[in-house]
């Protein structure tokens, strides 16, 4: 994290309160690119057969941006898109709105919509946000994925 | 050395605080940090997947940690 | 074309004027569903290495309306996706500007992204739709998809 | 029976109009239909792969055509 960087295009961002599609889009849109495949995750009002009533994230936050940084390098090295905006909620995420956002441009369909697949497994597989839900009766962390985040893919 | 040490979601809870001081040898590993946290603090033992990560990057138990990094502990990431 | 179908949710447009990649954000979500795949295709500033100043895409109307519904329909049988969103435009497309937005939503992501990947295939390969590229100098008719619009698959 | 014949994109051009009105057959397929608009539209005879559709579906040459049916002839697509 400490090492410098080229600067790439991209939009990164843990934010509080709602996320904005059209803002993704913008930020990895361009004249020279055909192609934008986006991604959004939204809070649904169930899980597992129990209703839930409201989604709640946390993050470590500057980590998490730094890790989604690392994401959208990942992928502009294995799919040559440059152009990615990953956005991710925290706080409390009500039932229908969305929680994570990512877009990403290319000149073609197919690393667009590759890269935007991967971005998104990669995001759940290692960004340090967690989820808490909210039943009616309670509410419950869920812990998903024990990937190792050290291991090179 | 004196470590400050960031506890997330479940741990954060379980610690009651977000955070938590230890005293560790100069020289000590992630690995040590954390077994010094889970001394103080009994509702952590239990805790088999944590995660590690110092200065802002994951890390493996065997790095040695130098005064002053940030060091953070949490469970298995749920975001997306 | 003819025999009754079942009502099913989705919006299936040709247009003139911009597309609005929110509208069909909006009509594919719902509280039920975790996730929101999109795909926008953009009129690009080249194309095997000439530069396009605009685009121009002309369409059977009805039966290219018609046909993706059908692609709708499709997806939703294969994916379990129910609920799709596929909007074209016809008339100049300015480059930068969109010529297609596709939204499916879905409880899980793995069945939106695989869906909105497919829906875009399915679009390009068998909707009546022709697209004519401008150039400072000329232009010409683009002429893609062979593949029999009559097989089944 | 006369059919009005719908033609699209590069086919409407080479045609010098949108639509062609040809006289065939009563019963007559959509291939038949699609090779007298060719007689009378020299421009056309060199296409290979026309798509062909009636009442807004795609079908084969062989489809056997009623009077009245809409049936339109088009270059292959290149649409999203």
């Amino acid at each position: 994290m400490k090492e410098a960087r080229p600067a790439v295009p991209g939009l990164y961002r843990i934010q509080d309160g709602p996320l904005d599609l059209q803002e993704a889009v913008r930020a990895v849109g361009g004249p020279d690119r055909g192609a934008i495949a986006t991604f959004l995750g939204a809070a649904r009002d169930h899980h597992g057969g129990r209703g839930v009533v409201r989604l709640e994230y946390h993050a470590y936050r500057p980590m998490a941006e730094a890790v989604l940084r690392e994401i959208g390098e990942e992928i502009r090295e294995r799919f040559g898109t440059p152009h990615i905006a990953i956005l991710h909620r925290v706080g409390t995420v009500p039932i229908g709105e969305a929680s994570v956002v990512i877009a990403v441009a290319s000149a073609h369909r197919r690393e667009a919509l590759e890269a935007c697949a991967r971005a998104i497994e990669r995001v759940k597989a290692i960004a340090p946000i967690w989820k808490k839900e909210h039943y009616r009766d309670g509410s419950r962390w869920i812990e998903g994925s024990s990937a190792d985040p050290t291991a090179t893919e | 050395m004196k470590c400050t040490v960031l506890l997330f979601a479940r741990y954060g809870e379980l610690a009651g605080a977000p955070r938590i001081e230890v005293d560790v040898r100069d020289g000590a590993t992630l690995g040590e940090i954390w077994d010094r946290v889970r001394e103080r603090v009994p509702a952590l033992r239990g805790e088999e997947n944590p995660l590690l990560a110092c200065e802002r990057s994951y890390a493996r138990p065997d790095r040695v940690v130098s005064p002053g990094e940030e060091i953070a502990v949490f469970p298995p990431v749920s975001g997306g």
